[in-house]
């Protein structure tokens, strides 16, 4: 599945990858050498945990054009810095309720754990996110938003 | 209708670093018309753009009679920092020339006396860079300047060039002595100090002292002592400014705008200004 | 219980116990009620208290103009006691450096947009069940009444008020929320007087006023009212006591307070946290349990 | 022999502006809460006088929030794009005659050797229709700096309400008179404002105090209690502080201008820590000196129009007027003694 091969004006969307350093990062390392191909929308962004994902970061990626955001690092127990993960899952859970009231579409905000042995997870997460969010076609409220301001 | 706050596309000519965290940067105007009849007077300020970064104040710190303009900054802020990394070829803006002068003709036929401490020198430069270059205009001229260690001296090669010329004493002091084995044909002293030994008088003599407050505060009554008046005592004030040419509200001293009726003041305007710099 | 306030402080302020007390005046135009810094024992008779006590004092307690009069004594209701209790489990204030004077509160009424009365009760009174301060070193009113007044708004304290407003915004569809607050926003000019009255954003350099990197623009333009609004609330997370300071003083009527409600309700839902209630509390997003839900998570 | 109009009239030459691509900006209600806006349709406004706005018309003729120049970067150099000159007719209609005196206040800052194109373009293709206020509220103080509630000061018409819905006309500039020529029929009727608002301070023995007490420990004594927030002045129709700031990328991008206030800690916060207003004294200080002594200094006009929407929109009960009455009494005690 060769992005080239699309017609040019079909809608591409835009994927802001957050993952953590440690775990998904070299997940989505491991993929590219088990040449599991997953699609070239996703900008991944390289943090050192995902208890560093500023929340203005997921806010700022639609401001600049993102159609999706994903953010993902190593499962609970794993973290390189033993609780990076658990303060980031506290706050990604109160950061969607936050989301969902001002009515930031939630299908466009993904979590996930995918730890350095998981390529193929990687892969097969960031497949289906592309799909869906080619399906939802572009983020098209917060780029009028971003238009207008 | 002209847009006021639009800046002119500059050229970054020579960059040249004077400290550890202190520029000099050259520039010319883009366009050669513009660089061609570009005016400014001696003591005037421009405000400096690195685009999508921002905008910041700093003097024009050479002489008027060359063909490009000099500024100098020290990296301590959001566009300063990003100013640290422009080389020769890249595109900033330039708004300005700003803000009033030195009255050189005024000066003409008096003693100068320049006092600067640290990052000041810039200010003073320019002064010193014309009176020198129109030397036969100007009685003795008296150049006191001090920074904290010899690496923090800016223009510190020029100081010694300076010293060349005729009738030129230039007193350079540092605060703290430099380590074993550094040259240092400089003295070891505060500039107040300095500025004691070096037997000034006020009579037809003016000075410009620009540098840190505590610096000011103890080398006025030296001048005082010597007979200078508060007529006579120039000072370049930094206040926080925006727009450079009195719109914005911000750098205001009492009711005087430091951007149009500034940065020069003679030590007379400043004492009937209140304390809000 | 005006006159009971008073000769209280007037005490505190004879004895030395405290250097200043910060409570209600009528300082605004026409009377309107404001802060007041009493420090002369006999300017205690400035001190007013009614339905009008609109604002939450505590902001006052981390303000380096205030910190300079000394050791305060400080009026409060039970919101804004919560919201000391917050500062001191922040370590902004010790609790012993803060006299705190408690009085019973029957509800505060909302304010026109020129500062006068109109006779309806804020929104977090509506669904108020706590009527007499607690964490206090002295409580002024009738407790039976305040109990007797908690009772009664207990049946329906989470259906009426302020959380009637949310259930109604969370009732509606994501795109007709997402236009509800694009209208609110758009009247947002920034002027950051949510910020500043809120005693718990204490910050002396908020995020927002930096710009190295610039994480939000400082424009009033939409996409940065939204981040704006968004950052504001997420940063009070776990934190904030409701107590509707910030809704009051915006100038353009942006109901902010249903934002940080949100965050208020998820905290108590999930986690059955609560901020301000005792002192010692640790704070919500700065512990973490590995029970916390994360069916959410892929 | 007055000109009327009737509310019918008045919406129909308005609709007709509107049709015809002008930019009318009206009173419109959001909630229960007045704002002027914008409007693309006649309906959305509220004709009538009224005391009580959440905004000014200030944003009509200085923006909040206005991009200055765009960028793009290419390669080395930079292609910079100058923001669109505001070139369409704006009619500003129900204003307060305190609003619109802030233009005429406002004029000689924009003017003052360089000349703003962003407000002297939005002044010049403006028609401002001031209602004559009907009531005044506890906080309206225009008396006390020479505004009144019938004032054309800074209008181009004035209305006055009469009873049966109708307006009386009274065109003071040809731009008022273009608007409403053709448009009123001629009657014996003549509308009034209402009282002016009553007011025991005099502004200027409390500008003569200030002048001499810069230093003056009162300053902090009355900010105790303001928090430092920019309510006040940006609800204000004659602030007119503004930052400049970048946004976008590096790469591209643009300059904007927003509204900034005295009253906030950054606003004259060196890059080296220093601050020369660190008190919230001092920066209520700047802003009472800024309306009552330099502006009169500088332009001879006091910069302020008495309309009280910083008392009205402040969140800890201060602004200008509670601010001048505490100044009062500081003066007429340093006066006695």
């Amino acid at each position: 599945m060769n992005a080239e091969t699309k017609s040019t004006d079909a809608f591409e969307p835009k994927i802001v990858a957050f993952v953590c350093n440690w775990c998904t990062y070299l997940g989505a390392d491991l993929a590219g050498t088990n040449r599991l191909e997953y699609p070239a929308n996703i900008r991944i962004l390289r943090l050192p945990c995902t208890g560093r994902v500023d929340f203005n970061l997921i806010v700022k990626a639609f401001e600049i054009g993102a159609d999706a955001v994903l953010v993902s690092g190593c499962h609970p127990g794993d973290c390189h810095y033993t609780a990076g993960n658990f303060h980031a899952r506290r706050r990604w859970d109160l950061f969607r309720e936050l989301l969902d009231t001002v009515g930031i579409d939630l299908n466009r905000v993904y979590f996930s754990w995918i730890s350095a042995a998981e390529g193929a997870k990687f892969q097969k997460l960031v497949t289906e996110i592309v799909d869906k969010t080619r399906e939802m076609g572009p983020y098209e409220d917060y780029k009028k938003l971003v238009a207008e301001s | 209708m002209e847009n006021i706050y639009m800046p002119d596309p500059m050229e970054v000519v020579e960059v040249k670093q004077q400290t550890a965290d202190i520029k000099l940067i050259r520039i010319k105007f883009r366009d050669p018309e513009k660089n061609a009849n570009f005016k400014f007077n001696i003591g005037q300020f421009g405000l400096y753009s690195v685009f999508g970064v921002g905008e910041s104040t700093f003097n024009i710190c050479c002489s008027n009679s060359k063909d490009y303009i000099e500024f100098c900054f020290r990296k301590t802020g959001r566009v300063t920092e990003r100013l640290w990394d422009v080389e020769p070829g890249d595109t900033i803006g330039f708004r300005g020339p700003f803000g009033n002068s030195y009255p050189m003709k005024e000066w003409e036929g008096k003693n100068l006396v320049f006092v600067a401490g640290g990052i000041a020198m810039p200010p003073i430069r320019c002064a010193i860079l014309y009176a020198l270059e129109n030397r036969d205009k100007y009685g003795k001229i008296t150049i006191v300047y001090g920074a904290r260690t010899v690496n923090d001296l800016v223009c510190k090669d020029e100081l010694d060039e300076w010293a060349q010329y005729p009738n030129v004493d230039v007193l350079k002091t540092v605060d703290v002595a430099p380590p074993e084995g550094t040259p240092w044909n400089g003295r070891v002293d505060f500039v107040p100090t300095v500025l004691k030994d070096s037997n000034i008088t006020g009579d037809n003599a003016v000075a410009l002292v620009v540098g840190p407050p505590i610096m000011i505060k103890l080398s006025l009554p030296i001048l005082v002592e010597a007979g200078f008046k508060d007529e006579d005592i120039f000072t370049s004030l930094e206040n926080r400014m925006k727009c450079g040419l009195g719109k914005c509200g911000r750098c205001n001293c009492g009711s005087v705008y430091v951007c149009k009726e500034g940065p020069v003041f003679t030590q007379a305007d400043i004492k009937n200004m209140p304390n809000d710099y | 219980m005006e006159t009971e306030l008073r000769n209280a402080i007037r005490k505190l302020l004879e004895e030395k116990t405290v250097d200043v007390a910060i409570g209600y005046g009528r300082v605004g135009v026409n009377g309107a009620v404001g802060a007041t810094f009493v420090t002369n024992p006999d300017d205690v008779d400035r001190l007013v208290w009614n339905n009008e006590c609109r604002q939450n004092l505590a902001t006052h307690l981390t303000r380096a103009e205030i910190k300079k009069l000394g050791k305060p004594a400080i009026v409060v209701k039970a919101c804004d006691a919560r919201a000391v209790v917050v500062l001191c489990n922040e370590a902004q204030i010790k609790r012993e450096d803060v006299y705190v004077i408690g009085v019973v509160c029957d509800g505060i009424e909302t304010a026109d947009a020129a500062g006068n009365k109109t006779g309806a009760l804020m929104g977090k009174c509506l669904s108020c069940v706590e009527h007499a301060a607690k964490n206090v070193d002295l409580l002024i009113g009738d407790e039976a009444a305040a109990k007797a007044l908690d009772e009664k708004n207990a049946p329906n304290a989470k259906s009426v008020g302020h959380y009637e407003k949310l259930a109604k915004l969370r009732a509606m569809s994501q795109k007709e929320r997402f236009e509800y607050w694009r209208e609110q926003f758009s009247k947002c000019i920034r002027c950051h007087a949510c910020r500043q009255n809120c005693p718990l954003c204490y910050c002396n350099r908020c995020v927002a006023d930096k710009n190295r990197p610039t994480r939000i623009d400082t424009s009033s333009s939409l996409k940065g009212n939204f981040a704006w609004n968004i950052l504001r609330a997420f940063h009070l997370a776990g934190r904030c006591v409701g107590c509707g300071a910030c809704a009051a003083a915006c100038p353009a009527g942006i109901e902010l307070d249903l934002l940080n409600l949100t965050l208020a309700n998820a905290a108590e839902d999930q986690f059955g946290y609560v901020s301000g209630k005792e002192l010692g509390e640790l704070p919500l997003i700065g512990t973490y349990s590995p029970t916390d839900k994360e069916e959410f998570i892929r | 022999m007055s000109h009327i109009i009737t509310l019918e009239q008045l919406k129909k030459t308005l609709a007709d502006k509107i049709s015809s691509g002008a930019q009318v900006v009206a009173p419109t209600l959001r909630g229960e809460l007045a704002f002027f806006q914008k409007i693309d349709d006649v309906n959305q406004a509220v004709l009538e006088p009224r005391v009580r706005f959440q905004n000014s018309i200030k944003e009509f003729f200085f923006p909040r929030h206005e991009t200055i120049f765009s960028f793009v970067r290419q390669g080395s150099d930079v292609q910079l794009v100058d923001a669109p000159e505001f070139d369409v007719e704006q009619i500003v209609v129900g204003a307060r005659p305190c609003d619109a005196a802030s233009l005429p206040i406002l004029d000689p800052l924009f003017a003052w050797d360089y000349q703003d194109r962003f407000f002297q373009s939005r002044r010049a293709k403006s028609t401002v229709v001031v209602f004559a206020c009907k009531t005044s509220d506890a906080h309206c103080f225009c008396t006390a700096v020479g505004g009144a509630p019938d004032s054309t000061n800074g209008a181009d018409a004035i209305l006055f309400a009469l009873d049966d819905g109708s307006f009386e006309v009274r065109c003071v500039t040809d731009k008022g008179k273009a608007l409403f020529s053709g448009k009123t029929q001629e009657s014996d009727k003549t509308g009034a404002a209402c009282a002016p608002p009553s007011v025991d301070f005099d502004v200027e023995k409390i500008a003569t105090w200030i002048r001499g007490n810069f230093a003056s420990p009162v300053w902090e004594e009355i900010s105790y209690r303001c928090v430092g927030c920019g309510a006040c002045a940006f609800v204000c129709p004659t602030c007119h502080c503004f930052d400049i700031v970048d946004e976008g990328s590096y790469s591209k991008g643009k300059r904007v201008k927003n509204w900034d206030s005295c009253q906030t800690v950054l606003f004259t916060l060196h890059a080296s820590g220093h601050n020369p207003r660190a008190t919230q004294g001092a920066r209520q200080r700047q802003r009472m000196m800024h309306k009552f002594v330099i502006y009169p200094d500088k332009f001879n006009a006091k910069l302020c129009t008495g309309c009280g929407a910083c008392s009205r929109s402040c969140g800890v009960s201060f602004g200008v007027r509670p601010a001048l009455e505490e100044l009062a009494k500081v003066a007429n005690q340093s006066e006695n003694n």
